[in-house]
């Protein structure tokens, strides 16, 4: 896999979420799709070994940005990258925008990263599309901040509507087009109430992040598939959880 | 400056370069990255019928490696054939095998020999054997040499690998060689696990690869190329340019690139190489065993 | 909030934690660190003679790890057990030796039983074996069945523990079991090379260490709890008390803490550990093999 | 083996050496010991795993410093290490500060280190002593920088005289104590040209630098000897090589 040098625009925190911009000179990210990245340093890292996989959260005029949880060492390492990380090209099968509404997207925890440039994209083709997002409670609903006019639920009611990202939304069934990321029993609870052709954009581990190490599959109907190149987007129907 | 030799002969077959893909690393969408840098390609290991594969989780990271569980997930040797012109870039095709039976190797080798397109064969031997009980192939000399020598009946004229596990590698290397392995392929993963402790499960439970064994398939090309007379290939944690060299001096006549492939651009493996071929003033063929006991004095190394 | 229990008991010995340092990397002028975070103490091999061990280079650093080679430095029985005293440091002390015969093994153990002093005594299977020609005593079960049986009869009375080599580690750990070991220390370091590709020389002909290992040991541990009744110690790559938890859940009674020493304080292993059992809310021994297949229905587990 | 983070005071690059000073609020370093230093970081390291030893420079109230050459990684990132490094407590059997002069100090290369400490000490007991430090040629010369008024020899005769620091140094039986640290061939050197009382500080890899990996042994008349323990000073007379 070819990393590339990026020189790191911004770096903040958003509630217990950081944000970090990078300036991206290559082919503009697709809505959906991600990128394996690490911090900048001494040639090959031994620790960690591999590189992260991140959802792309926006993407401007040559800078892209990520919006992550410190969860171990690789996020924790990314957190103080002020000057330049590696990153890999966009990556994976993204969402696939639609062109009428009006649409529904559903993010839970930091799952809500990839909607932000989804949502940018809708609004840029005038698509009507309501963002639901849902977090355990309002620590972690700063990561809404960045998008124009979402829905947020709390499971605590401290923030927002009290319940899941569900509840907010209520019947998935008026949409045209419904999309989501979270936890996979939210995928699965989507899945179940949009029908078959709602575009959920899974995570799994992932070693190499570009088809080759086939680490990173989920079961679908036709096997499992890679969510690195096949996905990390599938339309619910396709899989077999 | 001139460029310095970067080609090897390995078993009949020219290489441009020493690096291989390691089977299992390199995804056909992935070999725009590996023009001009290997000397051969070499797809995932195929095996008779399509396998599933084993549930994800399926890699985890450890310290300076990562262990994967992937079980062998592929499309069958009749599928695998069909698509096999994808892995046409311009360097030579080795296909890796595993049969979980003698007779499903030898199937295997036939069917890819028949096939005509591949310019080696590389045999897996380190998948699971269920006519032994679930025991690995590599679990001793006997069963290395029975399948070595019905791959070799089936496949005359095909130069065939015999990848080894670490565990009891040099004594079935020889028994490989013995049955008319052409080479030796030096290592695969060792078996490794892997504990979550705060959700208390077994995360995985697979084999060991990266940086962190490359001590170990050093001493394990090193012991084999100072018993057998075949040539060795290298696989097991090469990253830099410095490793591919270690693992010529040690004995191997080309290397393998696996975990490393997801972490760098393989290029810059090549690159690393070739500056230290043109400091040191050598071809790529020379470093050839530079450090094994002198030929015709070549015991099996005693410990410590 | 109440402390967590860390007490184990191995083999009849009670352990005030289940940390112990691993034979060869901690040294007497070291044991200062040491108050409160072993439960018992053990030093390094003793051989029936003095040893020079071998000449330097000894060690070189891997990824995630290290190679050493030391060659069994020691001052041989009798002068160390004349200094056995500075070892006494308030818990059980274990006594590691190695021989080269079986004969010398039996020597070792009646010398040390009669000492006295000893609550248990770990054989050191991986040392070289002048009886087969310069073949680790860990090639095979049968010596090791040969070895253990031996130490066994010379001294009925203290615990023994089998220290094994990665390599065939099953099998050998039920010989051992079979010979009479009361435990199973599961592993040494793991057969490597260290070479220096720009003085084109091998640095270091020995064995891996360190967090690079750490998964291969779990999963040693891991087969051999499966397979065996006796207690296991889990040593090879420790370096967290996270590390310390994995260990135990995959079936290790009691934990040691090698190469980790060298480069942390193992008070903080300890705390680490500490931390994890108060908020899991357990006692160390309630870890123990909590992953393992339920008791009874223990098969060596399949590859794959 | 215990490390502590300690304070980086100063971090300044002489010539091609660095020179890094710390802050050690604990038993001030004997001339002659040395240090097992690594970076700050995360709890750790994997990379490098070891730490790396260092002759104690100098010490001044409360404060010591490394001078080291920048081989690889592990003294590479130390390079960097602006703010806090993690140390050892000084180790070792240092020099023995002889109370009557005249002394001679003979350091070569990067081995110089130790003898600005021993230099110190003498000056503060008033023993009479002469610096003689050797170096392949005027680029390395600058760690001759913190002496009072050293005898520099370069090999090439860039710097100070032409020829090895013995050749600068003379006749080394005028003096009452010689002390040298610098690579094996010229210890051994100095052995033969001082006679068997001449204090040697000698270099070998390190695993732990507290006695405990037997790793770092040099051969002497009573065996192998750890060089982190019983040295890394031997008297010439104890050295079998
Ligand atoms: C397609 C995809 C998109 C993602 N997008 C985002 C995002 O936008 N924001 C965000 O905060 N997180 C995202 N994640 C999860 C993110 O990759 C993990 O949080 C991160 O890898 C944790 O690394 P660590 O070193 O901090 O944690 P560690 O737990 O130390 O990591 C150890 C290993 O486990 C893997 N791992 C741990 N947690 C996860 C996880 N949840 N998913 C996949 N692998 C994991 C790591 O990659 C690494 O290999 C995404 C994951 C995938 C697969
Ligand atoms: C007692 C003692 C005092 C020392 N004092 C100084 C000093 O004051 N200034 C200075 O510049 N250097 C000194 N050295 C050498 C210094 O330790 C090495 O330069 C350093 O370890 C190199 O580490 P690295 O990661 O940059 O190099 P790498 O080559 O990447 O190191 C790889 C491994 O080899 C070991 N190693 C490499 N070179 C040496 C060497 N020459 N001696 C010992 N181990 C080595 C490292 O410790 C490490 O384990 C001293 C060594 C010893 C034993
Ligand atoms: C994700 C993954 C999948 C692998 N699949 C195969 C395989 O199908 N056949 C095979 O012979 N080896 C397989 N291997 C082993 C590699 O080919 C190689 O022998 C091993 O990873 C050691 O090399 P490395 O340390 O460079 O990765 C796989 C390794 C990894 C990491
Ligand atoms: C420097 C060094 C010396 C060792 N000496 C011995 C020894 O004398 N006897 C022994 O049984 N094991 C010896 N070992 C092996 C350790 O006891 C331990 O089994 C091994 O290092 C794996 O554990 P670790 O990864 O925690 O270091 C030694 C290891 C090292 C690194
Ligand atoms: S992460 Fe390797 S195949 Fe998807
Ligand atoms: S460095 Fe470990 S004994 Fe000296």
């Amino acid at each position: 896999m070819r990393f590339l040098p990026a020189a790191v625009e911004r770096l903040q925190s958003l509630g217990r979420y950081v944000l970090l911009s990078y300036r991206w000179p290559g082919e503009p990210p697709q809505p959906g799709q991600f990128v394996m990245a690490r911090p900048a340093g001494w040639g090959l890292s031994m620790d960690p070994f591999l590189a992260r996989p991140f959802s792309v959260y926006d993407y401007e005029e040559g800078v892209a940005s990520l919006l992550f949880e410190v969860r171990g060492r690789g996020t924790a390492l990314l957190a103080r990258a002020s000057e330049e990380i590696e990153v890999s090209p966009p990556l994976g099968r993204g969402f696939s925008v639609c062109r009428e509404g009006p649409a529904a997207l559903l993010g839970g925890g930091v799952g809500v990263a990839p909607l932000r440039l989804l949502s940018r994209r809708l609004s840029e083709r005038g698509v009507e599309h309501e963002v639901f997002l849902g977090f355990a409670d309002a620590g972690l609903a700063a990561a809404a901040e960045g998008f124009p006019e979402p829905v947020v639920a709390t499971m605590d009611g401290s923030f927002g509507v009290r319940g899941t990202v569900l509840d907010a939304a209520g019947d998935l069934r008026r949409y045209r087009a419904v999309y989501a990321c979270g936890p996979n029993p939210m995928l699965a609870a989507v899945g179940l109430a949009a029908g078959p052709e709602a575009q959920l954009s899974v995570e799994e581990r992932m070693g190499c992040g570009n088809g080759s190490c086939n680490g990173c599959v989920v079961p679908t109907r036709k096997g499992y598939l890679r969510s690195c190149v096949e996905g990390p987007v599938f339309e619910a129907g396709e899989l077999a959880w | 400056m001139v460029a310095p030799e970067l080609s090897v002969e390995l078993c009949g077959v020219r290489l441009a370069t020493p690096l291989i893909p390691a089977s299992g690393t390199l995804a056909p969408e992935a070999l725009g990255e590996a023009a001009g840098v290997y000397g051969a390609v070499l797809p995932k290991t195929v095996t008779l019928r399509p396998r599933q594969g084993n549930p994800p989780p399926r890699v985890a990271e450890s310290p300076a490696g990562m262990v994967n569980s992937i079980g062998l997930q592929n499309p069958g040797v009749e599928e695998f054939l069909r698509a096999l012109g994808a892995w046409e870039v311009g360097v030579p095709v080795f296909v890796s095998v595993a049969g979980e039976t003698v007779e499903e190797f030898a199937l295997l080798c036939g069917r890819v020999a028949a096939d005509g397109r591949a310019a080696a064969i590389e045999l897996n031997l380190s998948c699971p054997n269920v006519e032994r009980g679930g025991q690995v192939f590599c679990a001793g000399p006997s069963a290395v040499e029975e399948v070595v020598a019905a791959c070799r009946r089936a496949a005359p004229d095909v130069p065939l690998l015999a990848k080894l596990a670490l565990e009891g590698v040099v004594q079935n290397a020889l028994a490989a060689e013995a049955a008319g392995a052409d080479g030796l392929t030096v290592m695969n993963t060792v078996p490794a696990l892997a504990v979550d402790a705060r959700a208390r499960r077994v995360l995985l439970r697979g084999g060991l690869s990266g940086p962190a064994i490359k001590p170990l398939a050093l001493r394990a090309v090193y012991d084999v190329a100072s018993a057998a007379e075949i040539p060795v290939v290298g696989c097991g944690g090469v990253c830099s340019g410095a490793d591919v060299a270690e693992f010529m001096l040690a004995g191997a006549r080309a290397v393998q690139v696996g975990s490393a492939g997801f972490v760098r651009d393989p290029a810059e493996i090549l690159a690393e190489f070739e500056r230290y071929l043109r400091e040191e003033g050598l071809a790529a063929s020379e470093l050839a065993g530079a450090l094994l006991p002198a030929q015709g004095a070549r015991p099996v190394p005693s410990e410590r």
